[in-house]
């Protein structure tokens, strides 16, 4: 029987199923585009041993929203993979960075256009490829670097998720989505790395054939589920006030 | 307080080395001040790594879109013709060597051009974010940060104390005391602050100061 | 004229079997004939290599879009749900996985699940197209051809004469004499063509062809 | 001083500059997206030993739109770097094949897949990467190969352009693009490989702020040139008509 809506009612069940031991991204870099009510609704959810992959590791604001400091805290996580482990202001001290410290956690930072890199080489089927990041920096002591036309490039690996977490403006019911502004950060490429993508979305989702096929951004080949998120404060709307309805320029 | 300059009078003066129609990427924190400059229709486009081309100031509270946030993750405007693109494209054209110029706040810099700004003293972790792409890859590095830490220490060295984020690469350092370039056996002071001493520059830096003998003011922008 | 099954005929008992929800990319050739086939709403994607995403059959002249073709140039209709990227990112879907299966219009295919469909004899060059990609990555390989040649030679084979395009790949292949799989030793007939008999293709087929015992007759549909 | 426009008012003008030796490339699969202005006024123009690359190498049908056939036959080409030499359709000759099965163009023959992420590569600062296409094949015969995770990947290296060619829907005075349909194909990734990129567009130039920032296709930190179509039959349109005005869905 063909599928014929993306659409899950909740952000519980569209998470129920995530095992142990996933490797799970979390799309945003800071607010716009970060799945916070996913966040929030895998916390809840409880699984443990995963793997998580994000631009940075939470926020130091407060009142906290859900993110990678929350699930620390709750013992859920074994590693990170990440650009930060600190916060970029030196004098805000994360959630994660004390478990870091103290080796209650692991982290692999990883510059942040190699970590995109890695994702989209991923969701390209490229195992590997070269780069000249990193080279001649603590990061690439050890490791294999290799010199093209004279100028030496380092090796990384493609980095393959189980899940990816996204935040879009709007989706339809086949799973395409559109990001609105910087909101697109690593979401896209994000999806294309794991194999199974699920995306809050701040407007209803729509039916199939509403986006125009030339302004989707990503096709809903590489996202499976897609909920719409509720009003505040059920939803989680980041930010000094909800969004403008209608927004788009 | 710091002596000399303030912060957005530091990016001022870098925001004034831009040359006409350049790409600029600037950095998370003192370096998104560049953007709030105004130095007029040069034909300058901001990039921040999270995939914004083409934005402008920051906005003040009421006028911010929400959905839109520079390197620092501050709100600010889009410029006509600005265009969005995802994070594996905004690297796609800071490693293709398409930014004209990168400005980066950091914790050292020494005076062959190393800079070091993801490791503080003593931590296992830091933030890299995309630094080293941009480090390695743009035209040219530009660096901003206070002369000396808060405690007083040189921040401008002979070596990097701190683990590097790319070698040999910073071209120009703009710091409360002055406008300086990396000359390899010291800075060459360039422009000096209004109100500061050579000699408060000499006291406050961990190498050689080359002092021209012709040696500008900095200029103030009004407001 | 060809014995058996037309080119529309030969396309829809591939497109038959498809599964629902299947990606499905279609090469240049006989195989875009497959997304005329009214197979109904089974939630069948059609994967273009020019990175159409979702299209249908081909439309009437005076209604297409000049601005739209599928692998083999011709104007398609898009369905409810598409979605457009660029070649960068449609090969992207194909080496990642993504493609349940792809229908390649060939030269020659073995028994052992190798094909050629990029080289002809005595030639130089060729056509490689997107079918080095589509064979090495996606989840199935189906393949599409007459039987024989113009001069009635073998295109079913023990080993390729030509050189491969993917070795051991194909799982289904559909010519106008009926429907075989690729078992190693030879090609296991699985439906055979209305008037076509045993013997026929036996005769024109460079490998043992294995007859299970219930032959079924390939339904031809309407229209 | 600052540049105002990127709009350039012919396409002789927007071509004189290419010299002699240049690596050329031309966006397009079938007729969307493709640039026959420029490629016809590349002809007129004249250079020398250029590098061509493109997806095919030209079309059969008549009457002759200007493509690389053409370019061969005025003993303008040294190499092609494509996926086809040959046409589809093997009955079918092409003006290219002809000069290049005689010796007297080289070519070199790069699957559809690994041509893309070659451009991609070069757009993208990556020297090389390693992809499970053409392995087994005599495309990858005495080639370096390596295994990831027990798989074997053949190794292939960036394809850096100086000149890109490509057409577009609609374009604005700072370069950016939008395609229209399936004309987005190889255009954008050639953009991003090349030094300098021409654009032929279909729509009159607009200025700039009048394209939606998150509908762009293509930066204009990628497009250098931009040329407005004009009408046939000074410009050419290619296919059965010409497209319906408004026709954007």
């Amino acid at each position: 029987m063909a599928r014929t809506t993306k659409e899950i009612a909740s952000f519980a069940d569209a998470v129920r199923d995530i095992p142990d031991g996933s490797v799970v991204a979390f799309g945003g870099f800071a607010y716009p585009g970060t799945p916070f009510n996913l966040v929030g609704a895998l916390a809840d959810q409880g699984a443990k041993n995963l793997t998580l992959v994000a631009n940075s590791t939470g926020g130091a604001a407060q009142p906290r929203l859900p993110d990678i400091g929350l699930l620390v805290e709750r013992g859920q996580v074994r590693k990170v993979i990440c650009a930060f482990t600190a916060a970029t202001r030196a004098s805000d001290v994360l959630p994660f960075t004390k478990y870091y410290e103290s080796g209650q956690v692991e982290a692999e930072l990883v510059p942040q256009g190699t970590l995109a890199e890695r994702l989209r080489a991923a969701g390209a089927g490229i195992p590997a490829f070269y780069t000249p990041t990193a080279v001649g920096t603590e990061l690439a002591a050890g490791r294999e670097t290799r010199f093209f036309h004279g100028r030496e490039y380092l090796i990384e690996y493609a980095l393959p998720l189980d899940y990816a977490f996204v935040r879009a403006f709007r989706a339809d019911t086949a799973g395409n989505l559109q990001f609105r502004r910087s909101q697109r950060n690593f979401n896209p490429i994000m999806a294309m790395a794991a194999k199974m993508t699920i995306a809050e979305v701040e407007e209803p989702i729509m039916p199939a054939g509403a986006i125009d096929p030339d302004e989707v951004h990503t096709s809903g080949i590489f996202v499976q589920r897609v909920v719409h998120i509720p009003p505040a404060p059920v939803g989680i709307w980041p930010g000094k006030r909800a969004p403008r309805a209608g927004a788009k320029s | 307080m710091s002596t000399g300059l303030n912060r957005q009078q530091i990016a001022d003066r870098l925001a004034q080395a831009f040359e006409d129609d350049w790409i600029v990427n600037l950095g998370v924190g003192m370096p998104t001040l560049c953007s709030n400059t105004p130095i007029g229709d040069r034909g300058i486009i901001y990039h921040a790594e999270n995939g914004v081309i083409g934005y402008g100031g920051v906005l003040p509270d009421g006028e911010e879109d929400l959905h839109l946030v520079n390197a620092g993750g501050q709100h600010v405007a889009l410029n006509p013709g600005a265009a969005i693109v995802n994070h594996a494209d905004s690297f796609a054209i800071i490693r293709s060597g398409r930014i004209d110029v990168t400005v980066l706040g950091i914790y050292e810099v020494a005076a062959n051009g190393d800079f070091a700004n993801w490791k503080v003293a003593g931590a296992k972790g830091g933030g890299i974010g995309g630094a080293m792409d941009l480090a390695a890859c743009a035209k040219r590095v530009f660096v901003i940060l206070e002369h000396t830490t808060r405690d007083g220490k040189p921040r401008l060295l002979r070596q990097c104390a701190l683990p590097v984020t790319a070698r040999g690469v910073v071209t120009l350092v703009a710091t409360n005391l002055g406008l300086f370039e990396p000359k390899g056996e010291g800075f060459l002071l360039r422009e000096i602050a209004p109100g500061v001493s050579v000699d408060q520059i000499r006291a406050a830096t961990g190498a050689e100061v080359i002092v021209p003998e012709n040696l500008p003011v900095i200029e103030v922008l009004a407001g």
